[in-house]
């Protein structure tokens, strides 16, 4: 066990703990790279040890034996249960609905969880060109649930995204769920957005409502990182400290040269 | 049996001609750096460069000055961040390279409709999404059941496929296991493709496990042998991914100058893969290999007489 | 990790319901007759039978009195002649059993597209034939760049998937080599999949070969182990097809009584694959057995820590 | 080598040689069950050494240490180049147009090559059940040349089908020709036609055209067995006799027992 008390932690880790816990139960889960990888890694070795790890590039079932560094890293190969195609891992899997929970990032994310990661600014001349969808476009229509984990800041929560590459509640959770009915999406949206200020979950209008607030964190602060006014919880919670084990499994294991968590 | 054995400068000399659409594919894994150098080295110009992840090797091709055109699903330095020299020529009014962008369940789908001489392939993605506006060649289809549309996207048909194997025999015969990408779909989509391999092996080497078989040799116009060809991505069971050489890639890429200087030291200054591999050092090399074997095991096909 | 082994009775009678859609698949190889034959022992009713050659098993199957219903590809006992039973309720005015029927494509395009959640898939199969009128599901599908139509066919989902494989751990990740046939397709597509293999390895067996996994345990139901459960079909490297029995069986199936006969002798008259294969007699099976082993060699994924 | 002399040779053995020996200069052929296996087979021991076969169970390449019994056989397996799933052999192989000769059988075939075995009768109440297409339909579309091999009589060569389950040249070469070039077809059709009487391909107006006699067949024979008064080559040929090797190979290697061949 890490010597260093619990309380002592970065507001990025008690990001992670808090993504890691919000995957208690959940049973498949599509990784991403960087911030989701921690955290389920974390979630596999806390609350959800029978969790299968999936990854895009062609993996099911991995073992990591070190914190993979990039979604295709060999260590998440290397005593897999499968390896497919591409073609099979978004067919197969996740356009077939077997994917319970995918990870997303975003550069802009709105009030619905519709969310941006192509361009700043204009499509043919943008300020600043950004990956593109990647398989988030497909992760966000097809994976039964949606985790968002991502830092706030009033550049990445806005009113207005300035390109939709991720349909998340469109324009309300009532026209969202009719789209995704009618045409046969299995996915039912984004579920939660961790934060390093909080936790989000989705109201009944499908607009994102701050259900828990990190230790230290602020309203204020919250308020001043985003685009739009919050929705609140009438009962407002406090997102318990990580534990001690939490920490140490971070620090020693998953990110011992802190690159996602200092 | 012919041998289509080939060295890279010849295959590339032969094979990859100017204004072609180039697919060098490989998921995270065995991506041939070989070949995207020799193609700067031999000064290709106005290629449509197509690949899910174009990744660095094609950050260094453009700013190698080869392309005209990027199709592509993720852009980016995976784990580290952006592609800079990409970036320098698609960002604000002066931007121009043109970009073709999918997701990249698309680009597995068009290269599946090459493959398969599809004239289409339909897929889940895009509802409600601003990419159908941003490239018209993603289009709605309406299912011939009657329950609702779904979307399209066309066939992806490179000119030349290459990609990187652990072994061939000397007719082409491919195999590969790790990550298998899409490398068959592009392999198969093509009209010329290029394979390169860490290993050269003989043909009973392949027929003793035709299940691990991606590519025949049949589609295959030549076999390039060069060992750590996909230095620095990785090869599942010889060399590990050289993260250092990504974040390096980084500082340099950002800066034009230190660019067309890397690329005057590492591509133009060496005649090929080998002298890379001298000036990068055997030490280097040897970090890479994976800490210890994890063999598969072997089944039984069964001699049938 | 919680076992999902069961014995083929609790299988069935558990997963295999009357009136549902069950595909055994296995193209000529890997074909679970130790399924069929627990499916006519329990006497289940109305079944709508898909596969894409129905084979001896289906043969016994309707003559079993299971089937409402064929949908398939090619209709014939392989290198031998036709299905008698079969053919006895598809011929003549009094036919009863009801036929939909596509081409060998066809059928694993309707897989595909039931694995994929796609509500069709085309191909470019059936111009200028017959058979979209024969089968009105067949239908034409323009592409939406304007190069002409193509055929569509609906996906294929069944209620149940049987698969014989050579090997799955207990929580059924599937491995299995030699022909694949459409059994991958099959199982994805399915609502329910029971796996019957011929040996129950360890996790660590799976893990060590991952490239070489054809279902994951996540959409198994149950694993049965029954070793040569695909008698008189094949399964490589573990034994042979049994010739001796397709062709015995042409003169058993066109009479209806030695038909009705077999089955009670065989299936009812059984209470399992065991008793089945002790009937059958030890040197029958021994006889099946490969000439000597083909061992495919071991490949190295490497231990990346 | 065979005591017996080449000359005694069956009609069934002469369609085999045939048909083997059309195989000359092509490159990968798709095998079927039966009589093409064994012609296959035949000319890759003969006239065609590096010739590729591939079987729509999903092999390429393969090398069968003995006669396949079906096309799924486990020694078309064991040594092959290369095993798929169907999805890959039907798709990227046949579909993208890799194979250069596809055979087929025929329960009725007319003038123009469509092929019919699906039913006798009507489709709904069919005197007789036949097997279906199979691989069939799309072999005569994908594949580059169609080889047809089966033997001759008034009620396989029909003047009209009675189901079409696999197209050749339609109702006439041009208005095929035109047709699979719209359509985009990669094959163009039947171009040999071998029975156990004589060797057939198809002239300018697509009908099949009778170019080579077997030894002891004769034109009324043919003309006995075909629903359509058959077009005759201006300088009709005889077929070669069976050489010693060929026989040799048939009777000692191929089909020892004669099932075929007898």
């Amino acid at each position: 066990m890490s010597e260093r008390p619990a309380a002592a932690f970065s507001r990025n880790e008690m990001m992670i703990v808090a993504a890691a816990r919000e995957l208690a139960g959940q049973r498949v889960c599509f990784v991403g790279v960087g911030l989701p990888n921690i955290a389920v890694n974390l979630a596999k070795r806390t609350v959800s040890p029978d969790l299968e790890l999936v990854y895009e590039a062609g993996v099911f079932g991995a073992e990591p034996a070190r914190l993979p560094l990039s979604i295709g890293d060999p260590t998440i190969v290397t005593g897999a249960i499968a390896v497919t195609s591409m073609f099979e891992l978004f067919g197969y899997y996740l356009q077939r609905g077997l994917i319970d929970v995918g990870f997303l990032g975003a550069a802009q994310i709105d009030r619905y969880g519709n969310i941006n990661t192509t361009v700043i600014g204009d499509y043919v001349h943008p300020k600043t060109r950004l990956p593109g969808s990647g398989g988030a476009c497909e992760i966000a229509i097809n994976a039964r649930q949606v985790f968002v984990i991502m830092r706030q800041s009033a550049r990445s929560f806005v009113d207005t995204i300035d390109f939709r590459t991720s349909p998340g509640n469109l324009g309300g959770a009532e026209n969202a769920a009719r789209i995704r009915r009618e045409q046969g999406w299995l996915g039912s949206g984004p579920s939660v957005v961790v934060t390093d200020l909080g936790i989000y979950h989705f109201d009944e209008s499908g607009e994102m409502r701050l259900d828990s607030l990190h230790p230290g964190a602020t309203l204020d602060e919250v308020r001043a990182t985003m685009g739009w006014e919050p929705r609140v919880a009438e009962e407002l919670r406090t997102t318990p400290d990580p534990t001690a084990q939490e920490l140490h499994l971070i620090r020693e294991e998953l990110d011992p040269e802190g690159m996602y968590t200092k | 049996m012919t041998s289509k054995v080939a060295s890279m400068r010849d295959a590339v000399a032969e094979l990859v001609r100017d204004g072609d659409t180039v697919a060098i594919e490989g998921f995270t894994h065995l991506i041939s750096f070989a070949a995207g150098h020799e193609i700067i080295r031999q000064r290709r110009r106005d290629l449509t460069l197509a690949r899910m992840t174009p990744d660095l090797v094609y950050d260094q091709m453009v700013a190698g000055g080869v392309a005209r055109k990027l199709v592509f699903s993720w852009l980016g330095n995976p784990g580290v961040g952006g592609l800079n020299a990409i970036r320098r020529v698609t960002e604000g009014p002066d931007a121009s390279l043109e970009l073709e962008e999918y997701s990249h369940f698309g680009m597995v789908a068009r290269y599946t409709a090459g493959a398969m001489n599809l004239p289409f392939f339909p897929l889940r993605s895009y509802f409600e999404t601003d990419l159908p506006r941003a490239n018209p060649l993603i289009r709605p289809i309406e299912s011939p059941y009657g329950d609702g549309k779904v979307y399209a996207v066309p066939p992806l048909r490179p000119d030349v496929t290459v990609i990187h194997a652990q072994r061939a025999d000397a007719a082409g015969n491919t195999q590969v296991w790790g990550l298998l990408g899409c490398q068959k779909e592009a392999a198969f989509a093509a009209d010329r493709v290029i394979v390169v391999v860490e290993e050269l092996v003989d043909e009973a080497v392949i027929r003793a496990d035709p299940n691990r078989t991606i590519v025949p040799g049949i589609i295959v116009d030549a076999v390039v042998v060069e060992p750590f060809g996909a230095h620095p991505s990785y090869v599942q069971g010889a060399y590990d991914r050289d993260n250092r050489f990504y974040r390096d890639w980084d500082p340099i890429s950002r800066d034009p100058e230190l660019t067309t200087r890397w690329l005057d030291e590492w591509v133009h200054g060496v005649s090929g893969r080998a002298e890379y591999l001298a000036k990068l050092g055997a030490e280097r090399a040897a970090s890479l290999r994976p800490a210890a074997p994890a063999p598969s095991g072997s089944v039984d096909y069964g001699a049938y007489r």
